[in-house]
């Protein structure tokens, strides 16, 4: 390989930017998953339509929120409104992909954003669900964000804060959650993964440049699905690049932390 | 799944029915200063309700007088909660939280001197998703003891909630009842409201219409008192109506240092210096002595932060005046 | 008795906004139910909050509504809101009367506004419990205006609209309604009538100047409840007349029609 | 209480999802021409649900179209409806309606001539209450196949409705859970609108931001158009949103001889020349003929009854301007 001229951070952002269709609907917060959003916007999703779960419906995004209320999330809005109607307009089926991170995920991309240790006597106290439960029960699809280790990527997480497939095939349906939804895609500082439609299972879909599938496999702490033909990610483009860091995220907000 | 975490904040509908049948429905006076409404209204054994949402339009002027004045609330919702929740933690009386966002400052980071009171086993936490409990608040806000919500099923999250499972009559589908939440007291901070409380508030509404319909007693904080023809000649501008309002607080900048949507960007730097307080108990103590305890009031508080100068700068920033950096 | 120097409608709107104390507050609809409260607001209860079911909250009221949304009922209203959250603003148990009509009561108060007849094949169909069943159901009192006839106080009514006490002591609450509520008071063109709180039956409280008990009876398709003090109901006072025909209902809208 | 009504407009929720998946979330140009807008959208099938209240803020010129063309609509809400769906009747093919009021304009009286379609026979009726509609509406626009509601218990509105009683897992108690209730299409009048289908409505709501949330066609007719700027620049000013709508048709006047809040008070006496007409079938198919049928527009209809110069009459009399007799 080649001395990268790009970040894990601004891969990450690139990979995710191309996942979305033009018109299609999006749940989204703070940080990369906004970033994308706002890429994927510029480049090759001009009629995305975003939604933030404190309310702001549509806005033109002028920079990149900090918070999920705050003004970015309302310049020039189509709609300011509030969390349930953001919630119900998820749970009515108006979402198509919503955009998640959390602190362990399991294979059937179930997310821990609760606590590790027990909860009664926790070891550590992480914020909790926020709007992630609710986004991943309703959106159609729920992309994951996350960097790639084996103790973030393990079958043993504490608490299932956010659902993935939960136990495996049937599993969601079974619960009551809306049929037909679930984890698509993971994207990680090494690797794109998605689901294996029969056996609900995380699966790699890609490698990213500079990383072998052994790389992948060693950070993570369960047996992923890996077929004959393994492509490597697309490298962020010049375009996305340029876009991504003058227009999306000129202060480095989001790009310029570590991935992990 | 059976659910085991507490159930905090319920009350049956009909005794619920009754208690708000005798709150006055009168176009009165409810101006009140703001030492005098925490002291009048906060009780300690409350569960108190917090408008707004992250770093934006939170009650904070109310909140650092409830320190100051060193009432004991006994729970609070943490409703993708920073700032504000952080400081209801500080008096120290809690011991069980609904929660389903605390304790960071979402991408600036976590107080860590607070995490510990979780993290010590003191607080008992039922945890909730951010849609949960603002359906929660509007099964109250609808009179009814509980909704049914697609949220939370199947999860960890549902296990340690107090949520109950039901069948759908209809479709046969499970759903969640989520159980009505009647916070004791509720603080919501406005742009504008007039002396009988009539409120309103611009931009994203959170939950704060839901929260002022549930809660008991109803204080709204303004940035600033209007005639009551504001509310006359356009009833659109009523967010919260008299009639659910108990006192009303004039403070300007009463949310400072978060956002008011349209007035004042939040200050990203005094967060960050609470922040590094929060890094431990002792600076975090001194850092809470200096900008609550031994402020006089609100605006001793902001003078110390960058007074009105900083005020500006931040108006600036929210009104995109000078080329913001945000 | 001298020459009555007002109608029976007239007798009818000031014998009902006597009812209410100052700072209640009440879901009407047009016609009487509106004109008493209009003349309580000006006379006895200047508080009162007045809501009507289409969205208007607090309005000033400056003449007669004709239609339950009309300009009227939102002039210089201090809220313009929703069916859903008037109704669940009754239903939170934040409305202390509601003020109805029906085609048929029976001695429990239960309402007919729906059908003469079998439902299937109606013999007059009429407009349906509109709000009238949700009011009825969830605020604390329900007052009742009424022409008074054999034929329209009878406990062989076709449909029950409308829940007064339903089949009698512990029905309302045996059916799931709220907790203290139901009907209050009965006002027609001859007597006021409540309820017993033992019984929830109807119960005569006054006869209007010029009726006599034998009269109310005899056009009472039930038995009533008779104590032995029938109090006369007090006429309408010179106030009361001056500021209705000249303040309330100028145009005689509801004044001007018959009282059966 | 076991139930006996036919439910109507009901679907199951996870089906709904599939449909509301597909609706377009991009901001396209929807404008249309009201005859286009009729013949595209209205389909012989359709459950229709009609925005506005009484006499206040309907579809009128829409609901002229519909007749005009035809179109044979299988059922509809009769919500607080008078006017409106008095004309959807007369294509007349409805066999089944959900009613919790219509066939009487409030205390103007009843047109004789449809209420014998109810008294013949004709039209199978499912009982509802006003707030069943409304919440019937509201669990459609919050993703829900239910609501629970403490209304109609025990009485027979429940037993000809098509609702089911639970119990709360909390309280114990009774309610009634009624159906989601999903029309195929939704037609809704409102004072602005963009090509998009942003829409505002001044004054009361009624049920309308839950219908356009819980309908598979929206339909807006609009006062007037605006520039999308005008809901940028204060996104309160959004009522219903782009996303929900399909068509967008401006007609001024449109809600004439119903009231349009803040524009044009109803004609009282268009109405009471209707329900003259509907004393006898004969005099009411010519009343229908010359009114509908006959006129080339919606202009020619309000020509017919006054044109422009009933309008400004109508003007002053909404706005107070000469001392208005209502």
């Amino acid at each position: 390989m080649n001395e990268k001229y790009y970040n894990e951070m601004e891969l990450m952002i690139c990979a995710a930017a191309r996942i979305f269709e033009d018109g299609v609907s999006v749940s989204v917060g703070t940080g990369v998953p906004c970033a994308a959003v706002m890429l994927s916007q510029k480049l090759y999703a001009p009629n995305i339509l975003i939604l933030f779960e404190a309310g702001g419906i549509a806005p033109l995004l002028p920079s990149m929120p900090i918070s999920v209320g705050d003004k970015n999330t309302m310049y020039k809005a189509l709609q300011t409104t509030s969390v349930s109607d953001a919630m119900e307009m998820n749970q009515r089926g108006l979402v198509d992909y919503c955009f998640l991170g959390g602190a362990q995920i399991d294979m059937y991309g179930n997310l821990n954003s609760t606590i590790i240790g027990s909860h009664d006597n926790p070891k550590v106290r992480f914020p909790g669900s926020g709007g992630a439960n609710d986004f991943a029960s309703s959106a159609w699809r729920t992309i994951i964000v996350s960097p790639h280790s084996s103790r973030r990527f393990t079958n043993n997480i504490d608490f299932i804060t956010t659902p993935g497939y939960l136990k495996g095939p049937n599993a969601r349906e079974e619960a009551g959650l809306p049929q037909g939804t679930g984890p698509y895609k993971i994207i990680t500082n090494l690797a794109v993964m998605n689901f294996d439609n029969d056996e609900r299972r995380m699966a790699l879909e890609s490698v990213h440049p500079g990383v072998s599938i052994d790389d992948v496999v060693k950070n993570t702490g369960f047996e992923l699905l890996i077929d004959e033909h393994i492509k490597q990610t697309e490298p962020p483009g010049e375009d996305e690049l340029k876009i991504l860091r003058n227009e999306v995220d000129p202060y480095r907000v989001v790009i310029g932390k570590k991935a992990q | 799944m059976d659910t085991i975490g507490e159930l905090l904040g319920y009350e049956d509908p009909d005794k619920m029915r009754g208690f708000f049948r005798k709150k006055s429905k009168k176009l009165e006076n409810k101006i009140k200063k703001l030492p005098d409404a925490v002291s009048e209204f906060v009780a300690e054994s409350d569960y108190m309700a917090i408008g707004g949402f992250g770093l934006v339009r939170i009650p904070t002027a109310f909140l650092h007088e409830v320190i100051k004045q060193q009432k004991k609330v006994a729970t609070c919702a943490f409703f993708t909660s920073n700032y504000d929740t952080d400081l209801v933690l500080i008096n120290g009386m809690m011991k069980s939280v609904d929660m389903s966002y605390g304790i960071a400052l979402e991408a600036l980071g976590s107080p860590k001197v607070l995490r510990k009171y979780f993290e010590n086993g003191g607080i008992k936490v039922t945890e909730w998703s951010n849609g949960a409990l603002a359906w929660r608040y509007k099964a109250a806000a609808m009179g009814l003891s509980f909704l049914p919500v697609r949220s939370m099923l199947g999860t960890d999250t549902e296990r340690y909630s107090a949520a109950k499972e039901i069948i759908c009559p209809f479709s046969g589908k499970k759903y969640l009842a989520v159980p009505a939440l009647y916070p004791d007291i509720a603080v919501i901070h406005v742009h504008e409201a007039d002396m009988y409380g009539n409120a309103h508030i611009k931009g994203v509404l959170v939950a704060d219409v839901d929260i002022a319909k549930a809660a008991k007693k109803v204080i709204i904080t303004t940035e600033r008192m209007v005639d009551t023809e504001y509310f006359r000649n356009n009833p659109q501008n009523t967010t919260i109506p008299f009639y659910l309002v108990d006192a009303v607080v004039e403070i300007p900048y009463g949310s400072y240092p978060a956002e008011m949507p349209y007035e004042y960007l939040f200050d990203i730097d005094y967060f960050k210096r609470f922040l590094q307080a929060a890094e431990s108990d002792e600076t975090f103590d001194r850092f809470i002595k200096e900008n609550i305890y031994e402020c006089k009031d609100f605006y001793e508080f902001i003078s110390l932060n960058g007074g009105v100068e900083r005020i500006k700068e931040l108006r600036n920033l929210e009104l995109g005046l000078k080329g913001s950096s945000l």
